[in-house]
């Protein structure tokens, strides 16, 4: 596993990386190679995944709400498995059963996407209990949006993590809509963070553009939750486009757009790198086509894989030593036999 | 009695509106429901009628949506609680089946909770494990829930109309692979009233029960079989609770064999219930066991061929008739 | 209905009865005449009962945990009707279905007592919404304990509350203890009112020994519910016995028993009379004695009355006007005839 | 092999205690696990020997509970959670049938949940409609999850001991009016293999199949009608998940005739799917319908004469076995 590297140029890479990968997904959508429309990109959120990814370490894990490739990405993930697993195909990181809103991977922490807005969150707060028992340094983190701010199941989550000092941290992508509803239409305040200070957790409010002080924030945030302190952020960003795939945004005007897209962590990043000196156009454009390239091939890659076999259907519903379930044709071959 | 053509979708919509001119405390209550107009479609528009008192969209908080809807059902309001995936039932169980399932016998019949759960499910998006359930086996199994399933047009119109009459919690299960299916609806008159089975197809051969999408599922099995020579009889049961075993029980009699095809999964389900009720209600007129098919027990995965392979099919309904008629 | 009435005497009366009335429940369990054994005393938590239910209005509306007993007499409950409830009886006000943790009387307002922490919580959030929406001035208030304080419900309640500007008013009873769980076992930080604000209510700590207070908390707090702010306040006191009739505490001191009875608000209000020179001490006692007697009587009632009737059984599942569910025994004569 | 005289509680504690010695990344976590020893005592004085770290006692946050111990049991801890009523699973559902039942399947099979729910049902302590059903019906419906029920101490003990070695998620329901019963208990091996069923009692004229506290008052019922020169057959499932149909299969082919005993709700519960089944297995041997005697289709009342009431008494099943045979 290659770690994400801290500097600049490497969350720039990561972050293009990611807007790139969620390009094609929409890609493969629109080819008709994906399984279903529930795909979810998280353009425009690519600060957020790369400076929190990269203030872990490789023991960490994390869950994710369905919004979660970008993130998946900044923390190694193979985007051919990846594309893969989003077009349904036996080669996909769960073997074609768990797609876009189920990617896990237990080989690089992911302990997986959920598509249960929330459902997510209470995880990492049990492997942190995992880590504070079995003594490892490992922190968890947990990523959702805005909308899960007002799921319950959060404060319990949080209440727990301060109250058994546990090594987690929470991470809201404030991306400022929950499908058609603008945050502040889900409630009164946005002021996240005295949410979390009031369980007793450290919080901070960070702007997800800055991929430098997202990174910063969040390796505070980590050293305290490492330590025992668990920490909560939120990440201001702009959902670039619709919910899924085929959410137009029709509650939202174009000059919103237009001026949320402004929000873009990846062209912020590209400049700094520019007027900081650290690449040219050259150089970046040359990166650029480089992971143009890489991200091609995984379309082609998901094309060109097989779908499940049948039988596989009744695999993994429990462990491997476990007997199946019966197939539906078995149990009627046997009564219809009699 | 004019036939109109329609989408089960509009259909549904029109219920809703039609439901809150004639009642004023007709609330609609849920994610999305107001300027996004339903995940599906369903409340599309209504906001420029009935404004944000009563198309009232909420945040994503689940169990306070339903126990929300519960408080404001005790106290004047007949509300229409949305979720938007009958997946979500795990999150509100406890307000659907502790509180509104029980709030008038625990409170000795003072009151009751008139409301609706609208809610879809079913397969056909590749939307995985959490997305594409068939959950009316947990709430037919809750005393003081009813349930209703409707598998068109015009009873997604009759029965939440209905449903917006009733003393008690309804939870009424859209099929999201339903909503864009246009056919005739009489909106007008119901083809059977509230609580009734209605025979979609006659046939001598075999009764076989259903309800949902797999009403169509079913009789496009019995148009092949009837290519075949073999007549069943398609009964769609509208309602789960209240149950019509008497439309079902005259149908097997008739018959002397019975099929019941349910999406969900075998194991608990509806298919159980409803196979245990014929059996021992028709036993001496059975010539077979009655047979299930249903879906598979395991999680729905999101791989389009193995989706559409975990549940009933056409083919298996057509093949498994044909070895009951041949035992 | 005889309206609670504000000045101290009142007040007074209203704690005794509710603590004589508890007494007499412990009486009803120790003679065998309850209805199992999960009732749950209130005793030390009257200030909260009165000064609450002496800041609301005939029409206002409310739902209690599974300790309301207090809550329920402070707004005019027919003590002979609840006892006969907790003893299972036809005559309770829940015909001897629901008992002591899901009495109800809608023509007091009391939208239930629930045996699920917090499970009532929300229905006064919905009760506010039918009061904005049908043009009521009527305010609705939710009670329960500080264990309630970590379901999640309560935050998802709350937020709407504040999203919609409901009438609503919030009201945890911090009697220390959920089970044998002191509160600080239970979560990091006890400043709650800080979590309510947080989601955008207004919100008060108040001490429950000092009912003056707590009503006059509760007056300015449902005064902003009622134009549309909702309130939360938290009353702190202490729950005397344990946590219900099986519970001796063996989880805790003599010694913190002993001081945390200390807190006790009827004595304190006996003695403010007494020092304030409204009562005296012949007048106080002739006043507890007809209390007594009242509550007495109520065991008399519970002991003589009639059980349902065993048909009723099946009444109330559904409205009057729909089928009952079939019994058993009707449905196996029905089959077996065949 | 010896015997010891143990409750039920009892029985429970010693598991617990056992397999938190054999297997330290064993956890038990719950409201008033710790210090108060649980709600029903069956953790009782385990805090001495293991401590905060592995006794957890937890706020009142039932979703969390169950999500944390899913986490847990992703990352190298075997989670014992302790919901304290089954009546409280319709708050965890999410967690448990969201989640905890299909991680494995929805992640490809690259990671179990191996964790044990701990709780108790039934009636029989006139707690009400909230704290007192038997909600066993929907977990058997939920595919990915275990489901064990154990009627006697030897039972409660070797079941919940292969609980915590099992990779899969088992929810393990006791009852609450079972847990002060003594018997004679043999602790070092178990009567049957975890998924097999028990046959209690012999007997010629017709099987009796039930679990948990159903299983004693079945007994009772059959040393009545022994009484009366009729032999019954008493089967106890043990594990509803895995299902042991062999053993029931066998006794209804040899008796022809079959009843389902469960304390749960009648309607799509337990009950029916054990109708279901031995209806289409056994069809040609049947001489009766299988008769289900299961609790009402009602809330649970809390008057303790309507309690009783509610559920199948040793009276009704004495009087049905004797008409079923009278037939
Ligand atoms: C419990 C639950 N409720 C509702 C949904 C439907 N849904 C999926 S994503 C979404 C919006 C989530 O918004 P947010 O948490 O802000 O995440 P984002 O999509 O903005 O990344 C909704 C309502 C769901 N999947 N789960
Ligand atoms: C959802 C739920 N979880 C657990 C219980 C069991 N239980 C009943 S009361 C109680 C303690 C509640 O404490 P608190 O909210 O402080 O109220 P108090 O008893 O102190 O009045 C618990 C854990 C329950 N009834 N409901
Ligand atoms: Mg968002
Ligand atoms: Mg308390």
């Amino acid at each position: 596993m290659t770690l994400p590297n801290t500097n600049l140029p490497e969350l720039y890479r990561t972050m293009r990386r990611i807007r790139t990968f969620e390009e094609r997904v929409a890609e493969l959508y629109a080819r008709g190679l994906s399984a279903g429309s529930m795909l979810h990109l998280s353009i425009g959120e690519e600060g957020a995944a790369a400076g929190i990814a990269a203030a872990m370490r490789p023991q960490d894990s994390f869950t994710t709400h369905h919004r979660g490739h970008g993130i998946f990405l900044a923390r190694g993930a193979d985007p051919g498995r990846m594309m893969a697993e989003i077009g349904g195909k036996a080669a996909g990181y769960c073997r074609g059963k768990g797609g876009s809103m189920h990617i896990a991977d237990m080989t690089l922490g992911h302990l997986g996407a959920n598509a249960i807005v929330g459902g997510g969150i209470p995880h990492v707060v049990g492997a942190g209990l995992s880590y504070r028992n079995l003594g490892s340094d490992a922190i968890s983190v947990g990523f959702f949006g805005d909308g899960a701010m007002q799921q319950g199941l959060l404060y319990e989550s949080m209440n727990m993590a301060a109250l058994w000092n546990l090594p987690v941290l929470f991470v809201c992508i404030n991306n400022q809509y929950g499908m058609g509803t603008r945050i502040d239409r889900a409630t009164r305040s946005v002021e996240f963070d005295r949410r979390a200070e009031a369980f007793g957790l450290s919080a901070a409010m960070v702007d997800g553009e800055d991929v430098e002080a997202v990174m910063e924030t969040a390796q505070r945030l980590a050293a305290g939750a490492r330590a025992g302190q668990p920490g909560f952020m939120a990440v201001s960003c702009f959902r670039f486009f619709g919910h899924g795939r085929m959410d137009k945004s029709p509650y939202r005007t174009e000059e919103e757009e237009t001026i949320g897209r402004k929000r873009d962590p990846v062209a912020r990043a590209r400049d700094a790198l520019l007027s900081r000196g650290v690449g040219d156009h050259a150089s970046l454009d040359a990166l650029d086509a480089e992971i143009a390239a890489e991200m091609d091939a995984t379309i082609d890659f998901t094309a060109a894989a097989e779908s499940p076999a049948a039988l596989s259907m009744f695999r993994d519903v429990y462990g491997a030593d476990q007997p199946e379930p019966e197939p539906l044709a078995v149990r009627l071959d046997r009564i219809l036999a009699a | 009695m004019a036939s109109t053509e329609i989408t089960y979708r509009d259909a549904l919509r029109r219920a809703l509106q039609d439901g809150m001119r004639a009642d004023e405390t007709v609330v609609v209550i849920g994610e999305e429901v107001g300027a996004y107009g339903g995940a599906y479609g369903v409340t599309k528009d209504l906001m420029a009628e009935f404004g944000v008192t009563r198309l009232i969209d909420t945040p994503i908080s689940e169990p306070a949506i339903v126990g929300v809807a519960v408080g404001a059902a005790m106290t004047g309001l007949r509300p229409v609680a949305e979720l938007m995936y009958v997946d979500f039932l795990g999150l509100v169980m406890d307000q659907l089946a502790n509180q509104a399932a029980k709030i008038r016998y625990m409170f000795g019949g003072q009151i009751g909770v008139p409301m609706v759960l609208r809610t879809q499910g079913g397969t056909g998006r590749s939307a995985g494990a959490q997305h594409s359930q068939s959950l009316e086996g947990w709430i037919m199994h809750t005393p003081g829930l009813r349930l209703a399933m409707p598998a068109t047009a015009e009873d997604a119109y009759h029965l939440l109309r209905h449903s917006l009459t009733l003393p008690d919690p309804v939870v009424f299960i859209e099929h999201k692979s339903l909503y864009t299916r246009k056919e005739m609806a009489d909106l007008d008159t119901p083809a059977a009233p509230w609580g009734k089975a209605i025979v979609r197809r006659q046939g001598g051969d075999l009764a076989l029960v259903t309800y949902s999408r797999m009403v169509h599922v079913a009789l496009a099995a019995a148009e092949m079989l009837s290519q075949a020579g073999i007549e069943i009889e398609v009964i769609d049961l509208r309602t789960l609770n209240p149950l019509d075993m008497d439309t079902v029980i005259a149908s097997v009699e008739r018959t002397g064999r019975a099929m019941v095809v349910s999406e969900g999964p075998l194991t608990a389900g509806v298919a159980a219930e409803l196979a245990a009720r014929i059996s021992e209600e028709c036993f001496d007129y059975l010539q077979d066991p009655v047979i299930r098919v249903a879906g598979e027990d395991i999680p729905i995965p999101v791989s389009p061929e193995l989706e559409s392979a975990s549940i009933p099919t056409q083919a298996l309904i057509v093949a498994t008739v044909q070895r009951m008629l041949r035992r």
